[in-house]
């Protein structure tokens, strides 16, 4: 996908971009560091175990989780496993062609799970089974169903969303080595929340969409835990940034993530899983 | 009296042997996709998405005369029971075969020489009967898209269980039932444009069985047509 | 191989067969229910253990048998398994390009596979050799040397044909705990016999050719048991198909696949295996 | 004495040293194709089949002054004695791929510049030797077809069994012997067109072992050439 | 004092928390590349090689306006503890794409439109940083190749060990520390290319970090702007 | 790679060619049975268990092994398992595509593997942990950094070289079921060696560059064991080969595979692993 023509943006329109830019201002009307409107629907997979629905505009993502059973990586025995994976379906773009995951998907995916890796907001030491054999294993799958623009936020949101609203049949043995399913929910100590913001210029827009993206020199996305502290982070797009400019968007995002977190507690505390 | 249909004749989940299971079908809901639906068919929760007619690329796949249909039915990993592996299975690359055959049918794919329509299904939840929704989202969406087709299509499958046809399988009664078969129909040109099946029929259950799925896709064509017209021309109902 | 442009035929080779079906007759001579001459060898393949080639006209296919052993499906611990491939071999057509298998020959897999399980032809439960731990596997390939049509109907016939001659050496644990091989027919209960049709206008062709097959509406495949009963079915094709028209079919179809079966019978009673 | 040769020089399938195992040529066994032939060498079943010269497709692949030869070795599922996955093996690209450059050493390239020629192999039952069988095949599937050719080539191995070179190893020799080496040759020509080989060898086993595959070759060369006389010209025997 | 770092602020393999570990680039190791270097960084041992700019293939691929950059970031089987298979993991396709868009920020890409830019780098062995080391590498292919830049890319990691923000974790480090955050730089231009990081950083910390990859990519820009020299002007040295 | 178009060689250049062969002379100087320069560095890769640095000329190739355990084949419980892996790596000529290994780079492994294999130069018996259930794998992988011509020698003579310098953790059961690792060499029988020829006209030309191989008629490749009896043989090029040819190839690289054995000995025996 990455290496195709990008879609031609008129001239005109990019020069009143960045016109308006200059006056703090963009095409939809927000300030730079506003969010566009966000919605967030969990439970909308019955099957899973856990699911989001997000919007963030017109960026649509929906993420599933399941929780089966297997083998622990020999270096962590003591440690369940989660898999993320998130794929551009193909209705998500005129760009998109159906395929095996490709570098932007991988990409998402990576950043996603380290988010919620580094963040530990999973207590995987708690989804062991049996050590060194036998563990729960947390998939989060996520699927674009629209592209416009800040797909790493949407997709971050919905998978933070769909884990903290998981429950699964948790394998008891009991003293008398009897066998009871409970179910129970999925462990997890915090919430991470990341945020995205581009540079053109000399501004910081934060929550791109497409249009912004694609004339964007620089992407940031930095990922908070609950202390305010930054777990993850990966820089897009193909040109430099400066340490000022870094340093800006560190603070920008930081106090943006706290204002995302608060939405996603009430959110969650609205669901009663 | 059998495991699936009680003394009354009334199914595990409440329903007579010729009722359909809850639709509901919304039309737009993909906003880059040239047209789009979803669909809620008891449990199954579906989008389909249509792109073009658009240039075909690379350009060796056009054909002079007509357009080409290229149709992807997938299903999400988080839409079965177990998680399903994201890489497309036999049973989905049939399913996009037995699609992209009925589209063809209904397309006026001459008005589109050179051109290629891509249909694309999501499966984000399944349960019996996921290609009957996915035709009726499909065509839907291709209507959206304002593609020419000389009918609508719809789909709903009959099935045989505890020796009786009945109207559309749930996953239980798909699974556990002596007999499915999917058919997607023109209620128009009233023809038959999809239809698979598996299971023992015999001459007169089968005769039976395809006369009740024509009755069940009129019963969807009126759902159809019903969340189209609300889409172009408003309800009063809310959505 | 479905997308590509299909093999333009004349125009006026077109309008005759068109004519002459309006006289219910076809180019090569044949009714409208005739098939075309069919052959059958069985056992071509010694190293298989059920095998047969079957010729209808100029179509030719050839399936082998292996059994091996296996691990059941979880939901199935009390079944032996069946798997059933078809390819499409790059000398079979013109048309067709050496690669993995594309949805026309998933399809036939897939129809076959369905005739097959559906009438019960294999009787799975005598296939275990240790319920939900070790059973029997019965592998169906099928390789389509030429092709002129009518793949479903060669395809299914050679794969039950392979079937009712295939025998392998089964062990039994005798009452001592001895093991012992012994060899055995695969454990078959019927005669399963799909039948193809296609419609062109009003006409309905059985057994239809390449040349007839690509000016086709619609195709339509018929699996029958012993009984008469339909046990699979598969429309083709990219036209609909009247209620009227389909039910004839049937009546058509299931004359002749009690012609067929009697064939398969005299073919394999000969074989003597 | 050894285990694969008795006292009286006789192998286990009742061969002497230098004899060939049966062999059986058929021409034109696959309608469709533009050339086509079926051998059956000792267990091996082989078809072999051309299409072409036609259009290089994709065009890029074309070469201006010759035609390009591909060519498929493949086994079937079936052919072998543990069920074979369908995916080409290793073993199978490198076989495709030796056939090819021996093709191209006989075929008259310049006379189809921007042209392919592809060259199939299935291998229904495979016993040892079946590349030595597959090449025959394919030269005879290259004769029928018309397509202008410097000679034919033909296939044999020799190999050493009990310390002893001997013409034409089977299944169970390939196995257990100390050396297989194939061998496919240009009889007109004289010349050696595919030679690989493992094993121990000396200089002089070697040489031995070569002028025993010519040998050979010269004795399937005259099965051929009966096979094409009686394909295009008719015998007095009955085939 | 933790595990990581003693109390006199040394680290398990020797280093104060400012030191990188030695640095080897050598120019030109690949004959027939247009550009290539070798890069030894601690342990790792990386070759990275450039082919153009060359005609965009296949066409379509091609841009009107600029250059198109492809990059593959491979690691050798046999380059890390346990062998790693060939086929390209998710991180290694992950590395490709950051390693890509720094050199899209580099290159005066306007000046080669139609064109391929294609970057190779394989790890023949790997230790911490190695996508630091390979940004490197590549950057000093490209001079090597005379493709026109704006800079020169120079990178290296910082991380979080003991609860310290050190220069340049090595393979220990990395795996038992608390954060590691790989940064490629321009130095000239004093812009950053490449950022990413996992681990908990505060606020100061991370500022923290950053100042101290900028104050250790200048330290490994002298030694590739040496290298250079060396290279194409010669040195006292003997290399 | 095969089916592309070679690089054209300028008419005149391979006139030239031509012209010096009739001397017996090659346009770099060298007579038709010399080897261009070759190095051997062993040890390059220190995270290897035996590693290769090998030159021929400007072919250049790296070779490293791996040792780990697996599951030994059915049919060989007491043997450990060899896998031969080559790759080309793109960068190593304008004309190699990224991409899974072609045809070319297995032919290239499977060469490797055979001579390796066939002149029993690894004691595979010796790497058996438990008999059908463990045993000792070792991994040859060779990355093809530069093509020169003679990619079969470079890349035979780095994997003999790795291997003869390869060590690895043994694992050792003592009498009292301790178990204790302990450092030993990869045990060795011999060395074989690759010697590749070819033909152009009526010369033949040992270690051929790529120019040369660019206008080959044939080439050889031919493997010797200590005793400087043949164990593995390939012939490439797409032009047929005498009789006679053959024969004299075979004398000319029986001689030089002694000399290059002689080479290898000493690099090895001044490594002192």
């Amino acid at each position: 996908m990455s290496i195709k023509k990008s879609p031609i943006i008129e001239n005109l329109r990019k020069m009143q971009m960045i016109e308006l830019l200059s006056k703090e201002k963009r095409l939809d009307g927000r300030s730079l560091t506003d969010f566009r409107p966000i919605t967030i629907k969990v439970g909308v997979i019955q099957k899973s175990n856990g699911s989001a629905e997000v919007s963030i505009g017109n960026t649509k993502v929906v993420a599933g989780v399941k929780i089966e059973t297997g083998t622990p990586f020999p270096d962590t025995p003591n440690q369940g496993l989660l898999v993320v994976n998130a794929e551009f379906l193909p209705f998500s773009s005129a760009l998109i062609e159906p395929g095996p995951p490709d570098e932007d998907a991988i990409e998402v995916s990576r950043v996603v799970d380290r988010g919620i890796r580094e963040s530990q907001m999973i207590d995987l030491n708690a989804l062991v089974i049996e050590p060194g054999k036998l563990v729960y294993c947390v998939f989060v799958d996520i699927s674009i169903l629209n592209m416009d623009g800040n797909i790493f936020d949407a997709a971050f949101l919905s998978a933070v969303s769909a884990l903290l609203t998981t429950t699964f049949e948790k394998k008891i043995v009991k003293g008398d080595g009897e066998i009871e399913f409970q179910k129970c929910k999925l462990p997890t100590r915090c919430i991470p929340i990341s945020v995205t913001s581009i540079i053109i210029g000399d501004n910081i827009l934060i929550d791109p969409n497409e249009e912004e993206e694609s004339v964007q020199d620089s992407r940031l996305t930095l990922t908070f835990n609950d202390e305010g502290n930054l777990c993850a982070g990966q820089k897009g797009g193909s040109m430099g940034i400066s340490r000022e400019q870094l340093f800006k968007i560190v603070e920008l995002s930081k106090a943006k993530a706290e204002e995302l977190r608060s939405f996603v507690k009430k959110v969650i505390e609205n669901a009663q899983i | 009296m059998g495991k699936l249909i009680d003394e009354n004749g009334i199914r595990l989940d409440g329903r007579r042997w010729d009722e359909l299971r809850p639709i509901k079908i919304e039309i737009g809901v993909i906003k880059n996709a040239d047209g789009s639906a979803y669909i809620e068919f008891g449990k199954n929760k579906i989008i389909a998405a249509v792109y073009g007619p658009r240039e075909a690329h690379p350009k060796h796949l056009a054909l002079p005369d007509k357009a080409i249909v290229r149709c992807r039915y997938h299903m999400a990993p988080f839409s079965t029971e177990e998680r399903k592996s994201p890489q497309p299975s036999r049973r989905e690359i049939e399913i996009s075969l037995v699609l992209r055959r009925a589209m063809e049918s209904v397309i006026f794919l001459e008005e589109y020489p050179r051109s290629i329509i891509d249909v694309f299904v999501e499966v984000l939840q399944s349960d019996g009967g996921s290609r009957c929704a996915s035709i009726t989202a499909v065509s839907a969406a291709l209507a959206d898209s304002g593609i020419s087709m000389k009918d609508l299509i719809v789909g709903c499958a009959v099935g045989k269980i505890d020796g009786q046809i009945v109207l559309d399988l749930n996953d239980l009664e798909d699974k556990e039932g002596e007999g499915d078969m999917p058919v997607a129909y023109m209620p128009n040109l009233d023809k038959i444009v999809l239809l698979q099946f598996d299971g023992i029929f015999s001459e007169e259950e089968f005769k039976k069985a395809i006369d009740l799925a024509i009755l069940g896709n009129k019963k969807v064509y009126e759902i159809l047509k019903k969340a189209l017209i609300e889409k172009y021309f408003g309800t009063v109902d809310e959505k």
